[in-house]
């Protein structure tokens, strides 16, 4: 996006007289709103950051939360969302390049990467073209670097066809003592490690801030091609590097590049800089203009105090990474660049760094009527056999497992709750205690399109769900938007209630939100938003990972217990849209004291060794909850579902499909059953027994003692299992 | 009347595009082991296909405009050749 | 005491993986060594273990093939050293031609991670000293190239005279001909294979239905190395 | 005297190794698109490399030992081709 008038006058002020070419590519760069906010800064100061556990909230390159007292967490969320939509492979590939460094600039160890995919319908040419490319990418990249890929969140809708949503996530642990390094003073010197610098990527953050042109072939420049092995060398020689205490300072070098990089730097910290232009590795020869503002992928930024030069570039040699040292930093505030002895720019770092916030205009759309609306004259109730199956085989709800095999979710031998096995990835700290860590991310974009408030708080919801169901203590949460033209009220409108939305909720369930990334513009070629998405990361405590639970049933005749209670919520579900084709309703209601008093109930099952399995409640709801946990097990059941604990309920559909927030299912062991309604009573909490697990080959679900359904369940494993690979290899 | 064609597709990155794979083999392979006269790699993908065609102009072509349809490169990164094997 | 290197190279990712388990779990003096430092003295194993060497470019192994380290570890054999080759190291091994046959690009096209069930046959040398004939081996694997390949001549004059890791029937996940899993000298003293004995040490690890079999290869060693094999 | 030549290796599999990825290229892509003229898909690698030398045979034998030598390729499963690029 280039500068508008406005901000061309305000740098004229800020510099007094006309900028060069080179300050203006510079002022480009980093006002950008990929890179300084400018239209999202307002909002974002609503999100509730801080809290107990917070080291470093947002601002830095990541956040870091204090989990255990020896141990801090770094973790961060990202899109890459245009690139992705024009050259899918390296597009998602240099997502998960540009997530690594940002945890690697607080000095942490990468452990775990997540990646939540909006995609488009796989029968369509063009979007299944994409699918396979952005897979493919994360999988090569993510592979390569040695950094498992745990989990993530997957979604396929038509909205996604030309414009997909990328959005990749990465943690790191780190000793709270090394975390947040040292502050960079004047005369320490500036290196820059990694890759050459080359003519690719130039100006991308500009170019990830508008929409997508018709012609992408003139964006050209904007193509990075990721490079995994000398990402790799990074990770290494950095770790060895922070183990040696021979660096004071780090970042990467993401969107705006050097720029970004120099200018932040020195602007968090009251700096000036001098800097060299021409000691820069090149790939190729290239103007100063296009040094300061290209967006060569696998550089990071050193701060190196002048007399542990020798050590830092001992370790670089011996690992064969490229560097050079390009400059200093100074006292007097002021960037000064030079490019064989000609000053290019000399610009004040604050004033680069940090552009004045806009106040977007903000209008709610006509058509968000469709979710504000309670749904009236639902179709009559088809058959549940065919409805179950149907819901099941949603491309939302099979098995992930065509994406998830194609990453190693092993390497680093800390995977203890694997992809698909449960409702987020567990991870061991691996320090010879019994302590980990829970991650996962999820989004609904058909709810925050329908109402973006509540979908964007349910997404929060959910994302706190799936880290208690596998037995940890939620801590934290990081946010990424996807919204569309911020220029556009309408579009603005969206972005605007997903803030609030999660806003509200964070502060409900206390949950800090610690960090995050916008990415607006989401929209095709004709200038349609795509479904505005709020994607959640969220880490949990475990205190014990032989207790982290998953969500297989285990044996036979053990109890299935529903928590939480159902309301007839059937808008914007999968069901209303696998079986009537229909996104419209109010969607399920955010219910956070509910979240809080039954997630507190089943963090305490699970500890007390009351239960087997659990699984939260989500799309598709309580049947096909039920069923996936069936079919993880291999263990059928048979409950009845007269017995769900229910209110306002007029159609049997509505106690299957409901989406009601807030709920669980477990699997109670016999001899716990009563001990589990003890506790129940005491926390407040409502549970239902609605059946036992069956070791036998079929899932059955009565009314009182109706059979409603009865299905194969080999039947049902094998589709469940197959549907998203035969959709998508056999699809086109 | 129609002839078998070998035609040859041989999709690169662009030039100026990054070629990690070919600088990696360059730099850790072909330079360490004393190959100095190699002053470039650059790697690509292969395709051999057998086609039916009255010509082998009309191979090329039929080929030329499978790859755009079909998406066999992308043309945002790649650049691509179909020629008639020799 | 017992030393065993841990080779790494430029892109390999296990080396903290093996390095934990020998030293952790085995109690085992371990190192991880870059390849630039490496030399055959002094250890009385070495491992390779996995990631993508050199990025897996050219060839999977094929440029850490190249390495004065391999090169120098070619030496091995004739010393008599035991060396253990896991996933990209298998990789290394048979591009140096220190083990026979191919492993080509997985025949479904995509990289794949996923637990299996294998079999040992014909169990010699120091890596496979505490299995039997027919010992079942659970562990995962995670690879892009590893469907091995081998002409029916050479299967049947050198693979069916050596020991053998076989994939079960059904759990093949790439392609491999003959089910091949695992392919190691005459005399056992090399063994390369595709999936990761070292994701298959602990408890905590195997998913269900799963039992952490890759240990047996470790304890082999560990063993082997104070009795003999 | 030396030129800068241009040479091409091409790395495919050799008969009787089978070629998943180009036999899925064909049935899941080709064929599927309608494109029954195409009989058959085979997949390589290609390296394009810029060497010096004092003439084109030079530089292809060059090149030629060097594959051998750096195992450039894997002679279990593949089949080589050097050539001048035209
Ligand atoms: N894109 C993905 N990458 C990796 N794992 C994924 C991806 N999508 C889904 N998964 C995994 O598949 C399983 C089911 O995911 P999901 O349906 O999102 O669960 P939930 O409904 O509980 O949020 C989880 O283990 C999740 O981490
Ligand atoms: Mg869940």
């Amino acid at each position: 996006m280039p500068l508008s008038l406005e901000e061309v006058e305000e740098i004229r002020r800020i510099l007094g007289r006309e900028p060069t070419e080179e300050e203006l590519a510079m002022f480009e760069a980093q006002w950008s709103e990929h890179c300084s906010y400018k239209s999202s800064k307002l909002l974002l100061k609503l999100l509730p950051s801080e809290g107990r556990h917070v080291v470093v909230g947002p601002g830095r390159d990541a956040p870091a939360v204090k989990v255990f007292k020896d141990w801090v967490v770094v973790f961060k969320i990202e899109s890459h969302n245009h690139p992705s939509a024009v050259d899918p492979y390296n597009g998602a590939a240099t997502g998960i390049g540009g997530i690594v460094r940002d945890i690697l600039s607080l000095g942490a160890k990468p452990i775990a990467l997540l990646d939540m995919l909006y995609l488009g319908n796989p029968r369509n040419p063009h979007a299944n073209w994409l699918i396979r490319g952005i897979v493919r990418g994360i999988s090569d990249y993510g592979n390569r670097i040695g950094i498992p890929t745990v989990a993530g969140d997957t979604w396929f809708d038509n909205a996604f066809n030309s414009q997909p949503l990328v959005n990749v996530a990465c943690i790191g642990i780190a000793k709270p003592d090394k975390v947040v390094l040292t502050t960079p003073e004047p005369g320490d010197l500036i290196i820059i490690m990694g890759n050459s610098t080359g003519r690719d990527g130039l100006l991308g953050s500009s170019f990830a801030s508008k929409p997508l042109a018709e012609d992408v072939d003139r964006d050209i420049g904007a193509v990075q091609v990721g490079d995994p092995l000398t990402e790799k060398l990074l990770i290494d020689v950095i770790q060895i590097l922070i183990e040696k205490g021979v660096v004071k300072y780090i970042k990467d070098l993401g969107g705006g590049g050097l720029t970004t990089a120099v200018c932040e730097t020195a602007a968090d910290h009251n700096l000036g800089a001098v800097i060299y232009l021409e000691k820069l590795h090149t790939r190729q020869s290239l103007t100063p203009l296009e040094l300061l503002v290209s967006e060569s992928q696998e550089r990071m930024l050193l701060v190196v105090n002048p007399e542990n030069i020798e050590s830092v570039a001992r370790v670089l040699d011996e690992y064969d990474v490229m560097y050079s040292v390009i400059g200093f930093f100074t006292d007097d505030g002021i960037i000064k660049v030079f490019y064989n002895g000609v000053k290019v720019a000399e610009v004040p770092a604050k004033e680069l760094a940090k552009p004045r916030p806009l106040r977007r205009a903000s209008t709610p759309p006509l058509e968000v009527l469709k979710g504000l609306k309670p749904l009236y004259n639902l179709p009559p109730e088809p058959n549940y056999e065919e409805s179950i199956v149907k819901v099941l085989t949603s491309l939302n709800i099979v098995s992930k497992r065509w994406i998830y095999e194609q990453y190693d979710h092993e390497v680093g031998i800390r995977t203890v709750v694997k992809p698909g096995y449960g409702d987020a990835a567990v991870l061991r700290l691996l320090d010879g205690s019994r302590r980990g860590i829970a991650v996962k991310g999820d989004a609904n974009p058909r709810y925050t399109y329908l109402d973006p408030f509540n979908g964007a708080a349910n997404a929060v919801a959910e994302c706190f769900r799936n880290l208690v169901a596998v037995g940890s203590k939620p801590i934290a949460i990081v946010d990424e938007l996807n919204a569309g033209n911020p220029e556009k009220p309408e579009h603005f409108w969206y972005f605007e209630m997903m803030v609030k939305g999660i806003a509200w909720i964070a502060e409900e369930l206390k949950l800090p939100v610690v960090g995050g990334k916008v990415s607006f513009y989401n929209e095709d070629h004709r200038g349609k938003q795509v479904k505005p998405t709020a994607t959640i990361v969220g880490i949990g405590r475990v205190d014990d990972i032989t207790k982290a639970m998953t969500m297989d049933f285990k044996e036979n005749g053990s109890y299935i217990a529903i928590v939480g209670v159902t309301y007839p919520e059937l808008g914007g579900s999968e069901y209303l849209f696998r079986i009537f084709g229909l996104e419209e309703g109010e969607i399920p209601r955010p219910r956070p004291s509910s979240e809080l008093r039954n997630g507190k109930f089943v963090y305490k099952a699970i500890s007390l060794g009351y239960v087997n399995a659990v699984h939260d409640i989500s799309i598709g709801g309580l049947a096909t909850a039920l069923i996936e946990m069936a079919v993880k097990g291999k263990i059928g059941f048979e409950v009845d579902i007269a017995k769900v604990f229910a209110r306002g309920i007029q159609r049997l559909d509505e106690i299957l499909f409901s989406e009601t927030q807030a709920r669980y299912i477990l699997e109670v062991k016999g001899e716990y059953l009563e001990d589990l309604l003890k506790l129940a009573d005491r926390l407040g909490v409502k549970v239902s027994i609605i059946g036992r697990t069956r070791d036998r080959n079929s899932v059955v679900f009565t009314k009182n003692s109706t059979v409603l359904v009865n299905l194969d369940l080999s039947y049902l494993s094998d589709i469940y299992d197959k549907t998203l690979e035969e959709e998508i290899e056999g699809g086109v | 009347m129609t002839f078998i064609h070998r035609v040859e597709i041989i999709i690169t990155n662009k030039k100026g595009v990054k070629d990690p794979e070919g600088e990696t083999i360059h730099k850790h392979l072909i330079l360490r082991k004393g190959y100095n006269v190699v002053h470039n790699v650059r790697t690509g993908k292969y395709l051999l296909l057998t086609v039916s065609a009255s010509s082998e102009e009309e191979a090329v072509n039929i080929v030329k405009e499978m790859c755009e349809k079909l998406r066999i490169y992308n043309p945002v990164v790649h650049d691509i050749e179909v020629r008639i094997r020799g | 005491m017992v030393k065993v290197a841990v080779l790494k190279f430029p892109g390999t990712n296990c080396d903290e993986d093996v390095h934990h388990v020998l030293k952790n779990v085995f109690f085992v003096d371990s190192q991880i060594v870059w390849y630039k430092n490496f030399s055959l003295n002094g250890w009385d194993a070495i491992i390779i273990p996995g990631g993508f060497s050199y990025g897996d470019w050219l060839r999977a192994g094929a440029i850490a093939a190249r390495t004065s380290a391999i090169e120098e570890l070619i030496n091995a054999r004739d010393i008599g050293v035991p060396v253990l080759g896991i996933c990209n190291g298998f990789q290394i091994l048979v591009e140096a031609g220190l083990l026979p046959g191919a492993l080509l690009p997985n025949e479904s096209g995509r990289f794949v991670c996923r637990w299996v069930r294998t079999y040992v046959e014909r169990p010699r040398g120091p890596w496979l000293s505490l299995t039997t004939e027919g010992y079942e081996i659970h562990m995962p694997v995670a690879h892009g190239e590893g469907r091995y390949y081998i002409d029916e001549e050479n299967y049947q004059n050198i693979l069916l005279k050596s020991p053998l890791i076989r994939y079960a029937k059904g759990d093949n996940p790439n392609g491999s001909v003959y089910d091949i899993a695992g392919v190691a000298s005459e005399d056992g003293l090399i063994l390369g294979l595709m999936p990761h004995p070292e994701r298959s040490s602990e408890d905590l690890l195997p998913p269900r239905g799963f039992r952490p079999g890759g240990r047996i290869i470790f304890e082999s060693l560990v063993y082997s190395l104070k009795r003999g094999w």
